[in-house]
């Protein structure tokens, strides 16, 4: 396989650019393999990649029903960051956005990560309480992350609205400067093209329709539409479809589907250094290498499979965006669209082990999938090599539900008084 | 005279109208009707714009929504500045300003335009395979190029003045579309007698008629047939017809969103006048009549200014009155092109020659062409085109049996003409999920099967000749309208063979030359199958990989080409590769449509209590409590928050403060069963709470944890007066809703949300009895008769009012309920009443260090959703002997009275000065590196002026057996010192509250 | 923004209701003689199908009244709804 | 500026000028939420002197008194400013289970009353409010932009429109903006 490089590239230049190959292969299924990964996204061509590259698990396969990259991964806003409030989620998130920071070489894939800093703004005292916490707690933990006065966060993102006749002023920002962006797409490829590379097989067009166990309850194959795969180890990855997929092998999980929304302006020169988010007014934005306003939206009341939201889910975020950007009233959305995230109870994924030896899943999380993915997949490959939690992935087992450990970030910032 | 290429005659212009306006400084002149675009090719000016990646010099491609070239900054100044404007959709207006966008420092001379040496270098998805090393100068040197270089235009720098509307409609029938199939429609359904509405993106109805004013209809012209239809839709009330209104988005259950352009054609829009309209058109049944896109052909260095469709040139002809040109090459794959060739030759335009790709083209136009003796050459591909800013040559050559390709020779012009024929518009009907089918012989995907109450009409389903797509659109109008089609129309139009062709055009012009398939991107032939070759075969992979169809036109010109391009590469039939899926919008939307009125005072209600004015009129400083208002503290002079609050916290324990609790939810609680009620919802037990007496509630979530809480006043025994706190009203009261409608309908027991109809005044401190004694009426205040946590029913100045002896501050306390329009009047009696006794007003800021003093929780401060009523110390008010109430089964988890969870206690700074900061965590130890283990952390924290010191209220792991201990807050650098005390620290024995 | 049809008011627009996910969990009589597994399933466990789907809404701000319905999640169209406490729809019924 | 308002129910026009023809606040007014057993409505229709609504979304009354139908078991009952009827109600109620709350002061009452009343209510509300759809004498809980109403058509071209005070000031201010394209 031909390394990436600025060299190859001009060499590839000199013929037409002629030479490349396939970045992955797109091989028939075998009979049967050590190991099977359910979902082609990020997250599962991720743990394919860790289980190969870190486990010396070769023979395995990731099996997607459609094409990679085609579900969440790339229907994200692509914000990474990791300033969680709780010690357990900073520690998972802030293990994904370090392997974030060596990807593109460890890959040999340019992930274009982007570390232009994510904002986070307070609109109410609360906000400013429930802020200060965090970046309390980020510290502690090691995370880096800092208190903003107003006009310091205009002062690292200009065309931010800091005057106090807006509906709910902005009180101050905390302010993570290793967070930001990362192209969505090449994420999937790149692990899949190193993936391929160690010997992994992609199994495009391949969806999973039962997942078969032996008389111990063990899982022993997958039943797809490619035909039977024997496997002792099934991990899945299919993010809105988890439920779907673990309700072959009896799994019940606390899980709902929802529609969440995203849309792009079209695009312009640079005029927007970082990204923004306020939880408070549902307004998440950033602006792409390709000068796109990248915008996410809410997600509507309602569970759906159709990656199709209202109208009215889309209105309430540019409310936000032109509040806080009034020189954006006039850019024009130019594309939308939805994806299916599935969502826990407190809010927190489930990464480990499943009531089915040999079952392995990572889902739940939410609207926040995309910055995990290195991070959730590094883990999940080492619970499916050694069938043991790994201790940053630990506290997030499906079990945490029965024992009331909840790792409630969305409660943390419940409304005061 | 404006512009040497304007016709003498013709189009639907007014001449004699000029119209002034300017594109990068140079002023020209054009007439009324025109667009941007038409009035500079009447000037001879075909570049418009430079491509996104190689910055090539670009002319018009097209003339409507489909233009991917000639992009425009039209501005009015700062705030008023629009990016990425279609020339073609701008409609001239005295002293419009445009300029040209993505180059510097000129659209005729743009340095950029080394990019386009650069190309062999950097294909489709160069960027994944470089930039990687070192790492820093990713962030440092090459995206910052990158961003440099990408992007179109430039944003607005100031806030846009515009005001935007909305508005909701219904209707029997929608039409999208006012060409020939959406008129004939729209007129049919309209005889239905039901709502009709007509929408149409152009600047007036007609469609592709606007561009044939030779062709008759039913006897009439074809503009005098527009004119009569529209007049007998607008004379109808049941029919709204809009123009300027693009139907962009196509939702759930028949929803269509709809951008109506009010105000961007005027030179001098009325001060204040609305920008632009959302519609939301809710419809029983919607025709779509959308019409298609002129498909370009592929092939090498197609791109060059002067280079357009074939359709627009004959559009620019008829409708503007314009010429593309003196002497034009036509090319082309299908017959509408021949149209073209015949009206230029009519309009005195050299057609120097009509090179077809099909071997033996037929039919009328063909004759018709031939009659006129323009020349033709069949079964011949254009190769290629020279020319610097403008084309010079056409490359021709013939195609050979083989396949092969012929000798070149090359052809002068000032203009190449091309059509691969049309593609029909189905993005609407697959935003609205229908289902496409391939259809071989017109190389289209066209309408299938609905998932919506829906039909498509004419050209977007793939009718093309005009009597078809007129009987077409009157059948879909009246079957919508559930009626009989009206007889079909005549007209005298020639028709053409529908079928064309798609993807590459062959040549012999080696692996360097570029064929563009999507222009603005720069996408060419080579890049779709660099991608292939890289294993990309998901139509998808290859959109994002070479973002083919990504750009401000979404495709409509490139998708089918690239699909064709695609199908050859990978020898597969088209339909199995399929269509990428079309996303709203249509085409850009504003955001400031989207957002529309929800601006500055109506982004959100603001909510205020009725005694906001006095503090309003008493300086007040505000914070925002969920939508409300509320007065945080009463500065005096030239106080800041702290000096205020210190104020306010040593008059209330001195002598008096009053506060404004109004906005504290409110649930009255009515029926016989309500006691039952309140004792299965609440942890606490109310059978036993008597009339005229009050509890602290405290309301869980089903998983355990803390949700809400409260005072709670029976006013009677079957009446309960349930306050929440003002963020959790509605949370609960939904809540109440919930397990009463779904579980346990069987109860008697109703409830009315009041937290509106009363105002509450909080009166605080040991002089509160003295000043309330005066004012009330058959209401005996003395401890005796209505001792702590008791109320009475009365009147105060005259008024009805439900006077509570509650205390949140640990003094003496009431909170006077009364009638919400009294609130005022009364405060103002009380306020006054209380001057002798130094009754100070104070806010949320002060309430908070009140209750602290006192060590009470405020839920969602010292709670976060993960704690219990023990955690937070509150197990005290938990009715041990009810079997059940919400949250209780999870309580008896074992995690849920684990020794080391995080439990409320009071934490001692050893400086009394230092306030810890909220949020600050709690360790063991001194000197430690993070990360480190984390015991708990402060939940609230102020300086306590009676107590003169500070004081915290903490959550810690296994705190209440941490009495005492010495525990530390990393500050900064380093940490701060603190002892683990009571949460309790003013007043212990609550004499205070008991007198 | 979808068309709800309350099974007293008729034909809504979706702003007017909450969603209340999955329909017929019925709370325990006696939660506390409850194993933890049975607790923990009606506490969190959801059926999450890609396809028909038994939910709860409510009529927030219209009448107010909880009701169920029968939607297909994979095209967001609804096959029923019905008053709270009524058994769900059998298919055929419905379509007939 | 809720309590300007409320407060002896001061004319909208209060607020800072904002005004459009035909719209206007409602006369003062006296209001109950009445709920309860199906039993209630032979009493209730006693006190009132007409009977409650029971179809879904519709009104009935006198001149004076009304009583709109806001879901199965419950009413808003609207009654000239001091014609106080708890007391009655609750003793011909009697023994039938069922709640009788007091908000007259909880919300405002606003007229909106020009020929195209329903269009212009349509910039914010998504219900169809044509005649057909939304007749004389329907009444409804709904949403109106960002705030809860209770829509109440009295007329063709007449619409009453109840509101929580504080959301009052919101409501008025959206409707007379938006209203200034209807001129």
């Amino acid at each position: 396989m031909t390394r990436f490089s600025a060299f190859e590239l001009f060499r590839q230049g000199l013929t037409g650019q002629s030479g490349w190959k396939p970045q992955w292969r797109s091989p028939e299924p075998k009979a049967a393999y050590d190991a099977v990964i359910v979902g082609g996204g990020g997250h599962g061509l991720g743990a394919a990649y860790y289980l190969a590259s870190q486990h010396g698990m070769r023979n395995i396969a990731v099996i997607e029903k459609g094409w990679l990259g085609g579900g969440n991964t790339g229907r994200n806003t692509t914000i990474i960051r990791s300033n969680y409030l709780f010690p357990e989620s900073a520690g998972l998130y802030d293990h994904s956005v370090k392997l974030w920071e060596g990807l593109s070489r460890e890959l040999n894939y340019n992930v274009m990560f982007s570390q232009r800093g994510v904002m986070m703004l307070a609109h109410t005292v609360h906000d400013v309480q429930v802020f200060q916490r965090h970046v309390h707690a980020n510290r502690a933990a090691g995370v880096d992350n800092e208190w903003l006065t107003p006009e310091e966060a205009k002062a690292y993102c200009p065309p931010l609205n800091i005057s106090d006749n807006m509906r709910y002023p902005v009180l101050g920002a905390a302010l993570q400067r290793r967070g930001g962006t990362a192209r969505h797409d090449a994420v999937a490829w790149g692990y899949a093209r190193a993936a391929d590379r160690l010997g992994v097989d992609i199994l495009e067009n391949c969806e999973v329709t039962g997942i078969v166990r032996n008389a111990q309850g063990a899982v022993e194959a997958v039943e797809t539409t490619r035909g039977r795969i024997k496997t002792p180890k099934v991990g899945v990855s299919a993010a809105g479809h988890t439920s779907v997929v673990l309700g072959m092998a009896g799994v019940r999980l606390p899980l709902e589907s929802f529609p969440l929304q995203a849309l792009v302006s079209e695009p312009v020169k640079p005029v927007f250094p970082c990204v923004v988010m306020s939880n408070t007014i549902h307004a998440y934005i950033s602006q792409s290498d390709k000068g796109e306003l990248v915008i996410g939206a809410g997600t509507d009341i309602y569970t759906s499979y159709t990656q199709r939201g209202g109208l009215h889910i889309s209105q309430h975020t540019l409310e936000a965006i032109c509040e806080l950007f009034p020189q954006f009233r006039r850019m024009r959305m130019l594309r939308n669209w939805g994806g299916i995230v599935d969502v826990t109870p407190d809010r927190s994924p489930i990464v480990g082990k499943t009531p089915v030896p040999g079952l392995y899943v990572n889902c739940g999380w939410g609207t926040g999938g995309f910055k995990a993915t290195p991070g959730a997949a590094h883990t999940l490959a080492w619970t499916i090599a050694k069938d043991a939690p790994h201790p940053i992935n630990a506290p997030f087992t499906l079990e945490r539900f029965r024992d009331g450990f909840l790792i409630d970030e969305a409660a943390a910032a419940a409304v005061a008084h | 005279m404006s512009g040497s290429f304007r016709t003498g005659i013709g189009g639907r212009i007014r001449r004699e109208r000029t119209v002034r306006f300017r594109f990068d400084g140079v002023t020209y002149a054009g007439v009324e009707g025109d667009t941007l675009a038409s009035a500079l090719l009447a000037n001879g000016v075909h570049l418009m714009g430079r491509s996104f990646k190689y910055h090539r010099p670009r002319g018009v491609l097209g003339a409507g929504a489909d233009e991917p070239n000639a992009l425009v900054e039209v501005t009015r100044g700062a705030g008023r500045t629009v990016p990425n404007v279609r020339a073609t959709q701008v409609e001239l207006y005295e002293g419009l300003e445009a300029r040209s966008q993505n180059r510097w420092p000129s659209l005729a001379l743009d340095v950029g335009a080394v990019n386009n040496l650069m190309a062999p270098f950097i294909p489709a998805g160069f960027y994944y395979k470089t930039f990687m090393w070192p790492r820093k100068a990713w962030d440092a040197l090459y995206e910052p190029v990158i961003r440099a270089a990408a992007g179109l235009g430039h944003a607005p720098t100031a806030p846009d003045p515009d005001t935007y509307l909305n508005r909701y409609a219904h209707c029997e029938v929608l039409v999208i579309g006012a060409g020939p199939a959406g008129l004939s429609a729209a007129l049919a359904a309209s005889r239905g007698g039901g709502r009709v509405m007509l929408v149409d993106e152009q600047c007036e109805p007609g469609g592709s008629l606007l561009a044939e004013p030779d062709v008759r209809i039913d006897g009439l012209s074809s503009r005098d047939w527009i004119a009569r239809t529209v007049a007998e839709l607008q004379a109808n009330p049941r029919v709204t017809l809009l123009s300027r209104a693009t139907a962009f988005g196509y939702f759930a259950h028949n929803m269509i969103a709809v951008n109506e352009r009010l105000s961007d054609h005027l030179a001098q829009p009325a001060a204040g006048a609305p920008r632009e309209r959302l519609w939301q058109i809710r419809a029983g049944e919607v025709v779509i009549a959308a019409g298609a896109h002129e498909r370009p052909l592929v092939f090498p260095d197609n791109d060059r200014p002067g280079i357009l469709l074939a359709g627009a040139a004959r559009t620019y002809l008829n409708r503007y009155g314009v010429l593309p040109g003196r002497r034009v090459v036509i090319a082309t794959g299908h017959d509408e092109a021949y149209r073209t060739a015949i009206d230029l030759s009519r309009a005195g335009v050299e057609v120097a020659v009509i090179a077809d790709l099909r071997p033996r083209p037929t039919g009328p136009l063909v004759e018709q062409a031939r009659a006129l003796g323009l020349a033709i050459r069949t079964g011949c591909a254009i190769t290629g085109s020279r020319g610097g800013l403008r084309v010079t040559h056409a490359r021709l050559s013939a195609i050979l049996a083989a396949g092969k390709l012929g000798p070149p020779d090359e052809i002068a012009c000032d203009a190449v003409l091309m059509s691969g024929g049309y593609t029909p518009s189905v993005h609407l009907f697959s935003q609205s999920r229908g289902k496409l089918r391939w259809d071989e012989a017109l190389s289209a995907f066209l309408p299938d099967v609905s998932a919506e109450r829906e039909r498509s009409a004419g050209a977007c389903r793939g009718i093309f000749a005009l009597d078809a797509v007129l009987a077409d659109g009157a059948a879909a109008g009246a079957a919508a309208a559930g009626i009989d089609a009206p007889p079909a129309l005549r007209s005298t139009a020639v028709d053409a063979d529908p079928a064309g062709v798609m993807g590459a055009v062959p040549h012999d012009r080696g692996p360097d030359a570029r064929a563009f398939v999507d222009w603005q991107n720069d996408v060419t032939s080579k890049d779709l199958k660099l991608a292939v070759r890289e294993g990309f075969q998901s139509v998808e992979h290859v959109k994002r990989y070479t973002t083919n169809g990504m750009a401000t036109d979404q495709g409509k010109t490139s998708n089918i080409n690239a699909l064709g391009v695609l199908a050859d590469e990978l020898k597969r039939p088209v339909e199995k590769i399929g269509l990428t899926t079309f996303r709203m919008p249509y085409t850009p939307v504003t955001f400031g449509v989207l957002a529309g009125m929800a601006r500055g005072d109506l982004f959100d209600p603001v909510r205020t209590t009725p005694i906001h004015g006095w503090a309003v009129e008493n300086g007040a400083v505000f914070e925002d409590v969920s939508l409300w208002k509320r007065a945080r503290y009463f500065p005096q002079g030239a106080e800041d928050m702290e000096a205020a609050v210190r104020r306010e916290c040593l008059a209330v324990r001195s002598a008096c403060g009053i506060f404004d609790a109004s906005t504290l939810g409110k649930i009255e609680v009515v029926g016989r069963d309500a006691a039952e009620f309140m004792n299965r919802f609440y942890i606490n037990a109310w059978t036993k709470l008597g009339v005229g007496r009050c509890r602290y509630g405290v309301l869980c979530r089903e998983d355990g944890f803390v949700m809400d809480d409260g005072v709670v006043g029976r006013i009677a025994q079957d009446r309960f007066h349930v306050t929440t706190t003002t963020g959790g009203a509605a949370r609960v009261l939904n809540m109440m809703e919930d397990y009463l409608q779904t579980e346990w309908p069987e109860l008697d027991v109703w409830f009315t949300s009041t937290t509106e109809e009363w105002a509450v005044i909080a009166l605080q401190g040991p002089k509160a009895r003295d000043i309330l004694s005066g004012l009330v009426e058959g209401i005996d205040l003395s401890p005796e008769a209505l001792p702590h946590m008791a109320l009475a029913e009365g009147h105060i100045c005259g008024v009805p009012t439900r006077l509570f002896r509650v205390s949140f501050s640990g003094e003496l306390g009431f909170e006077i309920n009364v009638p919400a329009d009294q609130g005022r009047t009364v405060w103002e009696a009380v306020w006054a009443a209380g001057q002798p006794h130094g009754l100070t007003p104070y806010g949320t800021e002060t309430m908070h260090v009140l209750r602290a003093e006192k060590g009470f929780i405020i839920v969602g401060q010292e709670t976060d959703g993960t704690a219990t009523p023990d955690d937070v110390a509150l197990s005290w008010a938990v009715g041990k002997a009810k079997p059940d109430y919400v949250g209780k089964r999870s309580l008896a988890r074992p995690s849920m009275s684990a020794p080391d969870r995080k439990q409320l206690v009071g934490l001692l700074t050893e400086v009394p000065e230092t306030v810890l900061q909220e949020g600050a965590q709690i360790v063991a130890s001194r000197g430690l590196k993070a990360p480190m283990p984390v015991i708990g952390h402060v939940t609230s924290s102020y300086y306590s002026a009676v107590l003169g010191r500070s004081i915290a209220l903490a959550m810690v792991s296994g705190g209440r057996a941490r009495m005492g201990e010495t525990l530390y807050s990393p500050h900064g650098a380093g940490e701060i010192a603190v002892k683990v005390v009571g949460p309790v620290f003013h007043d212990p024995e609550g004499a205070r509250v008991n007198v | 923004m979808l068309v709800i049809t309350c099974p007293y008011c008729g034909p809504r627009p979706e702003i007017e209701f909450a969603h209340g996910g999955e329909a017929h969990i019925a709370r325990p009589q006696d939660p506390s003689s409850l194993g933890v597994e049975d607790w923990t399933e009606f506490l969190y466990m959801r059926a999450n199908p890609k396809g028909l789907h038994a939910e709860r809404w409510r009529h927030l701000h219209g009448c107010a009244r909880f009701f169920n319905a029968l939607r297909d999640t994979t095209t967001d169209q609804f096959v029923a709804t019905y008053r709270t406490g009524e058994p769900r729809p059998d298919l055929a019924a419905v379509k007939a | 500026m809720s309590d300007v308002i409320a407060a002896g129910r001061t004319p909208f026009e209060a607020l800072n000028g904002l005004s459009m023809p035909g719209l206007s606040a409602a006369p003062d007014r006296t209001r109950y939420i009445l709920r309860g057993r199906a039993g209630i409505l032979a009493p209730v229709a006693e006190v009132l002197g007409f009977a409650l609504p029971t179809d879904a979304c519709r009104a009935t009354g006198s001149d004076q008194r009304h009583a709109l139908w806001l879901g199965p078991d419950e009413w808003l009952l609207l009654s000239p400013a001091g014609d106080r009827l708890d007391k009655a109600l609750a003793f011909a109620i009697g023994d039938v289970a069922h709640s009788v709350v007091e908000v007259s002061h909880r919300q405002v009452g606003i007229v909106l009353d020009r020929p195209d009343a329903a269009a212009v209510l349509s910039v914010g509300c998504a219900l169809d409010l044509d005649l057909a759809a939304f007749p004389v004498g329907m009444c409804t809980r709904t949403m109106f932009a960002k705030t809860e109403i209770v829509l109440w058509r009295t007329g063709e071209n007449v619409f009453q429109i109840e509101v929580w005070r504080s959301f009052a000031d919101y409501l008025w201010r959206y409707l007379v903006l938006a209203g200034a394209e209807f001129a």
